[in-house]
């Protein structure tokens, strides 16, 4: 047992047990906290894949933003007392749900054990990323590069929240004229 | 194999008036003020009548515009010695539907000229078109006129009707259109190019295994089935009919029917003939059974459209004994009495309306006493009856002949069986004109006792439809040269 | 100076350009309205005028600009002036009318038309959401309304669930052949060897994200209930944009693979099976049940499930047949340009209640407004599939392409579910031209250029019907990626 | 076990993370939570993009979940969006409460 | 030779008489009967001059040719099948024309007077003019389907007339039951012609004669042309129409009842009697129906009140000595008899009609009697039917008769239980037409006052054709049949004198019997048997195939077209219906649930690829 495997060990258990307190969970405010868990597990994971930039994003965007927006909209709409939705559905329903659930994810698990065969394509190898200046500049680098398409897209898609946003939320008069 | 094409000439290329007359007639019908829509109407179509015959005079003709043509869809027409005579009876049946008064000139006559000279349209183009999905196409596009007309002049229940026709006739041809797609997938992987010629999708049949058309056959077969059509496939018959204003029964019965005919005689007999022959018995029965099964309904029908309904799916079964002897005998036989019933129940159903016009009620359980008010109408009604049953003398008797003839041959139980169905037809006849034309007259009541006979040129129509019946009944030749090569 | 990617340029320009052009004049809606109606004309004419011949890849493959990319576009944005010109009366009414609405609805198009150029997952899932988000904002957008709350909630639930499974598509596609980019699977499908199953478990996941969108049986459950809350004018270009370009996606997709490499007969083999399943559920389920609906939303929801089931029999047959996609494309744009034209048709209604249009409002149209019927009756026979419309020759193909393919026994069912949908079609012509109209039948009053709009798109409708031949032998000739 | 982590464990997890997402998502009827939920499984996606990135030896996974996180954000920015719009009108963020529109 | 007048003169009566008629109607003036019928019986007496003509001209050519053909116009050809419409005289068609023209010219005179007060006469001679028109194309048609265009027409004619006082549905109805038993009977004549279509080739007379078959056919063949003639001959089993058809105006009755449209199955299969005498089964079959008839039908006439009643049956039953004649292969005694028999049955009927006439269209021999001083004409001329009808020689009846009588025990199809038979009928047919004489002449007066003295002779437009035919009954035998004198002379040989002798005794001895039981008939005899009723044939006929018809028919439209065809429309509609709601229960509006079945269907699909079928994906 090295200590990545331990480490491994523990942030997959946190991050699934994570998971499930976040299901589980009556307030909202709480399974919010159990998500925060969760994504500081997985970036644990990113970082132990060596994937650095990513384990730092996913603190900074994930817990930074996102959850915060969650938070902020929990208590913009007083949803932080228990809620009782998760007794109201049938327990067929929820054993039903339960079977697709595990059946899906062992059908996936199965598939994606029987990837083993391949042959890893090589050109991003540890050392290379390393003669290359790190994780951080191969990424940023490909992201002016190659990826320039999704990243201009990316623009178009923060725009499209913006203006979505503001037009879900601005006060609007009844009679049209904004 | 039917050889009753006649090849000497085919010279006449000027096919497009059959259709662009029509359609301009329809488009100019909307330029015209209400009040003289009906005489526009008539004028139009004696106007195209006299036409159509001017131009199946000049002879026969194929004519071949491009369309689609890379996916094998040309305007391919083709004047034959078949479709001349449903062209005729087009431009015919077209007149006497727009003749007559009704509802339909008070209630926006515009779309009911419109849709009359579409319809035109659309069966000439059905008629002449040697291309099966230009066939498919006009023969979908007379369904449109039709729902219009029984959907705004209908009776009141003529909902169920359009829709039970609609969708029988829909049910139809949709499978007739993927049977033609089948045959087109099979001229094109045997050559890589398409084509829904008729011409060449024989040659296909020909050269293909007989078993793996069969379903395309029943395709086919099932979408004339309907539309002529036979027993079992009749159910919505009687509604339409009865539901529909008058025009639309006269179309109807008078040339939709044909149409049917017509298309198990241009496309399912050449390029099915294999798939005929086998289920030949089974072919042959339906029609008898057609025969037998209508007539006995129209015996017992106390409607008059009723049993002219049913009386029309009777006559149309020796039509198909006609075409499932498979002779080319009993095709021309059968060419000749479709022209003949067309004739007959043309007039019929035109009297029925001069009649209705004249009395609300016309049920069949009792004696109106009709013809000693109304003796011209009922002379001619009494002819019309006469062709109805067959009667020699008339072309439906030397149609009728012919076909049990032709029939009598390949299947002697069939014919004898629906040989019967002339017994039922005199009775079911007979009685019909019984009950409306004698007995004592019935007191009459307000605007009926005030109702004449009919006019000058009623009478003239009349004359000509009934002096053409007797004059074909002893000259059938007109018709039958065609297919006696 | 050749930059492949102008039209698109003209689209972005013109969406900023409209954004900007609100916030310096806030308060009216104006001048959104007619910087998004140039925008839109710009790039249509742009994107007509230079159609290219062949398939330019830019952005290192990322994005395909050629025949079909750029016809596309332009049909997009052709839709996109139609709903312009035609519903503007329709949102001022529902009180929608603001410039917020132009700027997602530009937004959508440009997702879409940047969605079916896309050549690599990412961008593919980028530009989705790109034309999503807008669309669930959109569904959302009456928001006062309680059922347009729902459909906008319904909707994202339900779409980002979608992308979920999308994005792990993807990622066992890339974990299976270590890129996203259409082209490098592609060539990888090529000389592939080994087990194959987590590609096949990622492309399935990929394809099923996008059959939700254009809601084949059973992931359609979607779109009855979103395009009954959703505006009109939002769910027409739902109804349109985004099934045409998943429908685009889609057949990138199911082209990803060499099915013509012997190794993958036997997934394409099983890849057909399950399509077939969703054509017949699809058929069965939009056509039976678009019987029984009352309201005309909801209806045009299982009419476009039911076209759906047609346009999946065209990419089934395109799966062995790749040349056969044509009728797809062809299906699409009959299917785009009378639906539009319905959805205008649509917009003129102003129900009394806040029910939603009902087919009862139908009745007696005839004698109301008889000119409205006429355009009714064209898009519906159009929809029915009857000759001389649009409608007719786009099942036409759709149909021969598949007998081509061997699909006969579908095509036999599908012609059953072409009946039983063309009763459903006919029953709101019955409505119109037999009945007298019911007293609780609402009004129906459109503006002037709505109805110009809808004339335009009926006299096309029938342009198309009676002379397709240019139009198909354009779609015939698109260049197929692979 | 030879000591080496193997991207195929961690993939494991991030099914199964994503299996209780979908679960959470199915049983839930808070619209928050479901957001959360979906939130879960794009994450656990990102997790199998890195680790098939590492398998490859690429890092196109990793840039794939940058962009998985720029839409993530934008997604639950208009999700919460769509919410508040919701709960203005319905005082409630139940699915229950939207159920209006059926058959 | 011209034949084509022949049948044109009585087309243009008609022609001329349907305008007039037609006129009227528009302009509401009445056409004399004068005029009317003057057109139509001078349009018949040309007529008869024309048959007359061409008869002396036909019997000029050398006697093994004698046969003219004119062919008029071509009517169909198809595919072999020719048919030409073409007219053909020889000796039988010949006589016919004579029968026809001149018994129909003596009618058409006799009706200007018995019509004279109807409403419409020119629609009356209309119609008889198209019933010779027709019944001349039926003798002079060389080919099949010209017969049978002939025949059907007299089937109309006679429906037309039949139903002529249309205020009536009774007599409608009795109009409508003759035409459709005739067309009954039609099916085995267009059955024939199919079958000689078929194998003949040709549906020429001469040809099919020409032409030998197998025997099977043969036999089918004469079948389906005697069923045929059974239904416009009145045979069993389809006789029951004749006695209706007396609705129709009594010189209708005369003309078309008796003398000419009845013998049209003589006609017909003396036309085919080569076709006939090839197979033994057909003569047996015809000899035996025709002798049924004969005696069952005279059974019924003993039971008779009605005049015309009793001188229908009476038809009836020399019809079927006619067709013993056939039967017996001797179809030239049979048509001997249909000349003969037109003769004094026209008469008859002509007498009956008289007195009918003169008592106010009384027709119940119970109320008559007596009116031998009042009618003398009619009387006399009557006794002269009578006496030949009872074949009391030298009347023409004796002649044609007893050559039945003699030829159904000697010729080789003959046998000693037919001849019996037909002595039986010929026995009551003395009696019954005894009975007739006495009731009507002879008894004493049985009619009310009022109607007593109005009775008078009838005007002489109507005695001269009695005259006529009266010496006609007497002397139309002498001639023998132009056809074979002398075989008839030869065939009465040394058995066939004690024939004749047996039957003019019988004849005397029924005739004596009938006198002396109603010699002295005072007042109404009520006979309530079941022979009166015609044994209820008719009666089983109506309610069996009738009502059984009918039954048939409600029964399909109820239960196959309503509850089958009908319903599996509706079914097939509802159950798109039903599964469209069905289909429909998944949209339960709950975002949870459509996600659910959502990713049931992915894990299903995805399922399906990993573990199901799906394991032949790998390699």
């Amino acid at each position: 047992m090295t200590g990545s495997m331990i480490a491994f060990a523990a942030f997959s258990t946190i991050a699934i047990v994570g998971s499930l307190l976040v299901i589980f969970r009556r307030t909202p405010v709480a399974s919010a906290f159990a998500l925060v868990l969760v994504f500081f597990s997985f970036s644990g994971l990113y970082a132990l894949m060596g994937a650095h930039l990513i384990a730092a994003l996913q603190i900074l965007v994930y817990t930074g933003a996102i959850m915060v927006l969650f938070v902020f909209v929990i208590m913009l709409l007083n949803q932080d007392s228990p809620i009782t939705d998760i007794k109201e559905s049938s327990l067929l329903f929820k054993g039903i749900a339960g079977l697709a659930c595990v059946g899906m994810v062992t059908v996936l698990i199965n598939a994606a054990l029987r990837v083993s065969g391949l042959a890893p394509t090589n050109i991003y190898t540890d050392q290379k990323i390393e003669e290359l200046g790190g994780n951080l500049r191969v990424i940023s680098e490909l992201l002016f590069t190659d990826h320039l398409f999704q990243f201009e897209l990316t623009s178009f898609l923060l725009l499209g929240a913006i203006v979505a946003t503001i037009a879900l939320s601005k006060r609007q008069r009844k009679g049209g004229v904004s | 194999m039917l050889n009753f094409e006649n090849t000497m000439t085919l010279a006449n290329e000027s096919l497009n008036v059959f259709m662009v007359v029509p359609l301009a007639l329809c488009i100019l019908s909307f330029l015209i003020p209400k009040g003289l829509q009906r005489a526009y109407a008539i004028a139009g179509a004696i106007f195209f009548f006299a036409l159509s015959c001017y131009e199946v005079s000049q002879g026969l003709g194929g004519q071949t515009l491009p369309w689609l043509s890379q996916f094998g869809i040309q305007l391919g027409f083709r004047l034959d010695s078949v479709s001349k005579w449903f062209v005729v009876l087009t431009g015919l049946v077209t007149f006497i539907a727009v003749y007559l008064k009704g509802n339909w000139y008070r209630k926006s006559p515009r779309i009911f000229v419109a849709s009359s000279f579409f319809m035109a349209f659309a069966l000439n183009a059905a008629f002449l078109s040697t291309n099966l999905i230009t066939f498919y196409i006009a023969y979908e596009a007379v369904f449109v006129p039709i729902i219009f007309m029984v959907g705004i002049w209908g009776t009141q229940t003529k909902a169920a009707s359009v829709f039970k026709f609609f969708l029988m006739s829909f049910l139809g041809s949709i499978m007739m259109l993927v049977s033609m797609f089948y045959l087109i997938y099979l001229y094109q992987s045997q050559t890589g190019q398409y084509s829904a010629q008729i011409f060449d999708l024989v040659q296909v049949s020909k050269s293909i295994a007989p078993e793996r058309l069969c379903l395309a056959f029943f395709g086919f077969f099932l979408a004339f089935a309907i539309k002529v059509p036979l027993v079992p496939f009749h159910g919505w018959v009687r509604d339409a009919y009865v539901n529909a204003p008058m025009p639309a029964t006269i179309y109807m019965s008078g040339i939709l029917s044909k149409l049917g005919v017509f298309g198990f005689i241009r496309f399912v007999l050449p390029i099915f003939w294999d798939q005929a022959i086998q289920y030949h018995g089974i072919l042959v029965t339906v029609a008898a059974i057609s025969v037998l099964y209508a007539a006995l309904l129209a015996i017992q029908s106390k409607n008059p459209r009723e049993l002219l309904s049913y009386s029309s799916i009777s006559h149309l079964g020796f039509v198909m004994l006609g075409i499932f002897s498979l002779t080319s005998g009993g095709v021309g036989a059968a060419v000749l009495l479709s022209v003949a019933h067309t004739l007959a129940s043309v007039v019929l159903f035109m009297l029925l309306h001069f009649m209705s016009e004249r009395k609300e009620d016309l049920t069949l359980d009792r004696f109106h006493g009709l013809a000693p008010r109304f003796p011209m109408l009922f002379v001619a009604f009494f002819i019309a009856v006469l062709a109805s049953v067959s009667l020699p003398g008339t072309v439906n008797f030397v149609g009728e002949f012919l076909v049990l003839s032709f029939s009598y041959p390949v299947s002697a139980l069939c014919t004898v069986l629906s040989s019967i169905g002339v017994i039922l037809g005199t009775v079911y006849m007979f009685k019909f004109y019984q009950y409306l034309g004698f007995g004592s007259p019935n007191p009459k009541t307000g605007a009926e006792s005030v109702a004449k006979d009919i006019g000058v040129f009623e009478i003239s129509i009349l004359i000509f439809m009934l002096g053409l019946i007797i004059y074909l009944g002893f000259q059938p030749a007109v018709i039958l040269r065609g297919f006696s090569s | 100076m050749s930059l492949p990617i102008l039209p698109w340029l003209v689209l972005s320009i013109g969406l900023l350009a409209t954004i900007l052009i609100s916030v310096v004049r806030v308060g009216t809606k104006r001048p959104a309205q007619i910087f998004a109606l140039l925008t839109l004309l710009a790039t249509f004419f742009y994107s007509v005028t230079t159609v290219p011949s062949g398939v330019e890849n830019v952005f290192n493959g990322a994005f395909e600009v050629s025949a079909l990319t750029q016809v596309g576009l332009a049909l997009f944005s052709l839709i996109g002036c139609i709903f312009v010109l035609g519903t503007s009366r329709y949102l001022t009414k529902e009180g929608i009318h603001i410039s917020d609405y132009y700027h997602l609805m530009l937004l959508m198009i440009l997702g879409a038309a940047v969605m079916i150029g896309s050549k690599d997952l990412i961008s593919i899932f980028i530009a989705l959401e790109v034309m999503s988000l807008p669309a669930y904002t959109l569904a959302g957008f009456r928001r006062h309304d309680a059922r347009s709350n729902e459909a906008g909630i319904k909707y994202f639930v339900m779409g980002g669930a979608i992308g979920a499974v999308f994005l792990l598509g993807a990622a066992f596609i890339f974990g299976a052949t270590g890129s996203v980019s259409i082209d490098k699977i592609f060539e990888w499908s090529k000389v592939a060897q080994g087990d194959f199953t987590l590609f096949y478990i990622g492309h399935l996941l990929v394809l099923i994200a996008f059959l939700f969108k254009v809601a084949a049986v059973p992931f359609h459950f979607w779109k009855p209930d979103v395009y009954e809350g959703s505006p009109i004018a939002v769910t027409g270009m739902m109804a349109t944009v985004i099934s045409a370009a998943s429908f685009i996606v889609i057949s990138r997709l199911i082209g990803i693979v060499d099915f013509g490499r012997i190794e993958w007969g036997a997934y394409a083999a099983q890849l057909k099976q399950v399509v077939r399943v969703i054509v017949v559920m699809s058929l069965v389920v939009g056509s039976a049940v678009l019987l029984t609906q009352s309201n005309l939303k909801r209806m045009l929801a299982y009419s476009s499930i039911s076209h759906t089931g047609y346009l999946l029999l065209g990419i089934l047959s395109s799966i062995s047949h790749p040349q056969e996609i044509f009728s797809v494309w062809m299906y699409l744009f009959g299917y785009c340009l009378m639906t539009s034209g319905l959805f205008v048709l649509l917009s003129q209604s102003e129900p009394k209640a806040d029910m939603g249009v009902e087919l009862i409002d139908l009745t007696g149209l005839m004698k109301r407004s008889p000119y409205t019927t006429c355009l009714w009756i064209v898009f519906l026979f159009s929809m029915a599939g009857i000759p001389f419309t649009v409608g007719f020759f786009s099942k036409y193909f759709v149909f021969l392409s598949s007998v081509s393919a061997g699909e006969t026994a579908f095509v036999v069912i599908a012609a059953v579910c072409a009946v039983v949908s063309a009763y459903a079609y006919i029953r709101p012509v019955a409505l119109m031209v037999m009945r007298d109209a019911d007293p609780s039948a609402s009004n129906w009053k459109g503006s002037p250029v709505s109805t110009v709009v809808a004339t335009v798109s009926a006299l096309a409708v029938i342009y198309f019907g009676v002379l397709p031949g240019t139009i198909v032998q354009f779609l015939k000739g698109v260049p197929i990626g692979h | 076990m030879n000591g080496e982590i193997q991207p195929m464990m961690m993939v494991v997890v991030a099914l199964i993370v994503f299996g209780i997402g979908l679960f959470g998502l199915l049983i839930r009827k808070n619209l928050l939570i479901m957001l959360m939920c979906i939130e879960l499984m794009l994450n656990s996606v990102n997790l199998c993009f890195v680790a098939f990135s590492k398998m490859h030896q690429s890092v196109l996974g990793d840039l794939t979940v940058l962009f998985v996180m720029t839409v993530a954000a934008a997604e639950s920015a208009v999700g919460l969006g769509l919410v508040i719009a919701m709960f203005r009108t319905l005082k409630s963020v139940d699915t229950d409460q939207i159920q209006i529109l059926r058959d | 030779m011209n034949l084509s007048y022949l049948i044109l003169l009585p087309l243009f009566g008609f022609l001329i008489n349907g305008v007039l008629y037609l006129r009227s109607t528009r302009n509401s003036k009445k056409v004399s009967a004068e005029l009317s019928g003057g057109i139509a019986t001078v349009a018949m007496l040309l007529s008869f001059a024309a048959a007359l003509y061409n008869f002396f001209l036909l019997r000029q050519l050398p006697a093994e040719g004698q046969l003219f053909d004119q062919m008029l116009f071509p009517w169909f050809k198809l595919a072999g099948m020719s048919v030409d419409f073409t007219l053909r005289l020889d000796p039988l068609s010949s006589v016919f024309c004579l029968v026809i023209t001149g018994v129909g010219s003596l009618i058409h005179l006799y009706s200007i007077g018995y019509m004279h007060h109807d409403a419409a006469p020119a629609k009356y001679f209309a119609y008889l003019n198209l019933f010779c028109f027709m019944m001349l194309n039926l003798v002079l048609g060389a080919t099949m389907p010209h017969v049978f265009f002939g025949w059907e027409g007299v089937g109309l004619a006679s429906y037309l007339l039949i139903g002529y006082w249309y205020h009536d549905p009774e007599k409608v109805g009795a109009g409508m039951k003759a035409f459709v038993m005739n067309r009954i009977g039609d099916i085995g004549f267009l059955v024939a012609m199919f079958i000689a279509y078929k194998f003949v080739g040709s549906l020429d007379f001469i040809q099919i004669a020409n032409t030998p078959l197998n025997p099977e056919m043969t036999t089918t063949l004469g079948l389906l042309v005697f069923f045929a003639c059974t239904g416009k001959s009145a045979q069993i089993p389809l006789f029951t129409w004749l006695p209706d058809a007396m609705a129709g105006p009594t010189p209708v009755s005369a003309l078309i009842h008796a003398a000419t449209m009845v013998t049209s199955g003589i006609y017909l299969l003396a036309r085919m009697h080569t076709t006939i005498e090839a197979s033994a089964t057909t003569l047996s079959v015809i000899a035996a129906v025709g002798a049924c008839t004969a005696f069952i039908s005279a059974v019924i006439a003993c039971a008779q009140t009605d005049i015309k009643k009793i001188l229908a049956y009476s038809t009836v039953s020399q019809l079927g000595f006619m067709f013993v004649a056939c039967g017996v292969g001797f179809t030239i005694a049979g048509v001997f008899h249909v000349m003969t028999h037109a003769f004094f049955k026209a008469l008859m009927f002509l007498g009956a009609g008289s007195v009918i006439h003169a008592l106010h269209e009384e027709q119940d021999v119970f109320k008559m009697g007596g009116l031998r001083k009042k009618l003398p004409i009619t009387f006399w001329t009557f006794v002269a039917g009578w006496a030949a009808i009872l074949g009391l020689p030298p009347f023409s009846g004796f002649f044609s008769k007893d050559e039945i009588l003699i030829q159904s025990l000697q010729s080789p199809h003959g046998s000693m239980p037919l001849f019996l038979v037909m002595m039986a009928a010929a026995f009551l047919t003395a009696f019954y037409m005894t009975r007739l004489l006495v009731l009507v002449f002879l008894s004493p007066s049985r009619m009310g006052q009022g109607v007593e003295k109005s009775v008078h002779e009838s005007p002489l437009v109507m005695t001269l054709p009695l005259m006529v035919l009266g010496v006609a009954s007497v002397v139309g035998g002498w001639f023998g049949l132009p056809i074979h004198e002398a075989h008839v002379e030869e065939a009465a040989g040394s058995s066939g004198r004690f024939i004749m002798l047996a039957s003019v005794a019988l004849a005397l001895v029924a005739a004596f019997i009938a006198y002396k039981k109603y010699g002295k008939t005072t007042k109404v005899e009520q006979v309530n048997d079941i022979a009166r009723e015609g044994f209820k044939i008719d009666a089983f006929y109506l309610s069996f195939f009738g009502n059984g018809t009918k039954n048939v028919a409600r029964w399909m439209g109820n239960l196959i077209e309503q509850q089958v065809i009908q319903r599996m429309i509706r079914w097939t509609v509802a159950i798109v219906d039903l599964s469209g709601n069905l289909l429909k229960v998944a949209q339960v509006g709950s975002s949870q649930a459509y996600l659910m079945m959502m990713f049931l269907a992915i894990f299903a699909v995805l399922a399906w690829f990993l573990f199901g079928v799906g394991q032949y994906a790998k390699f």
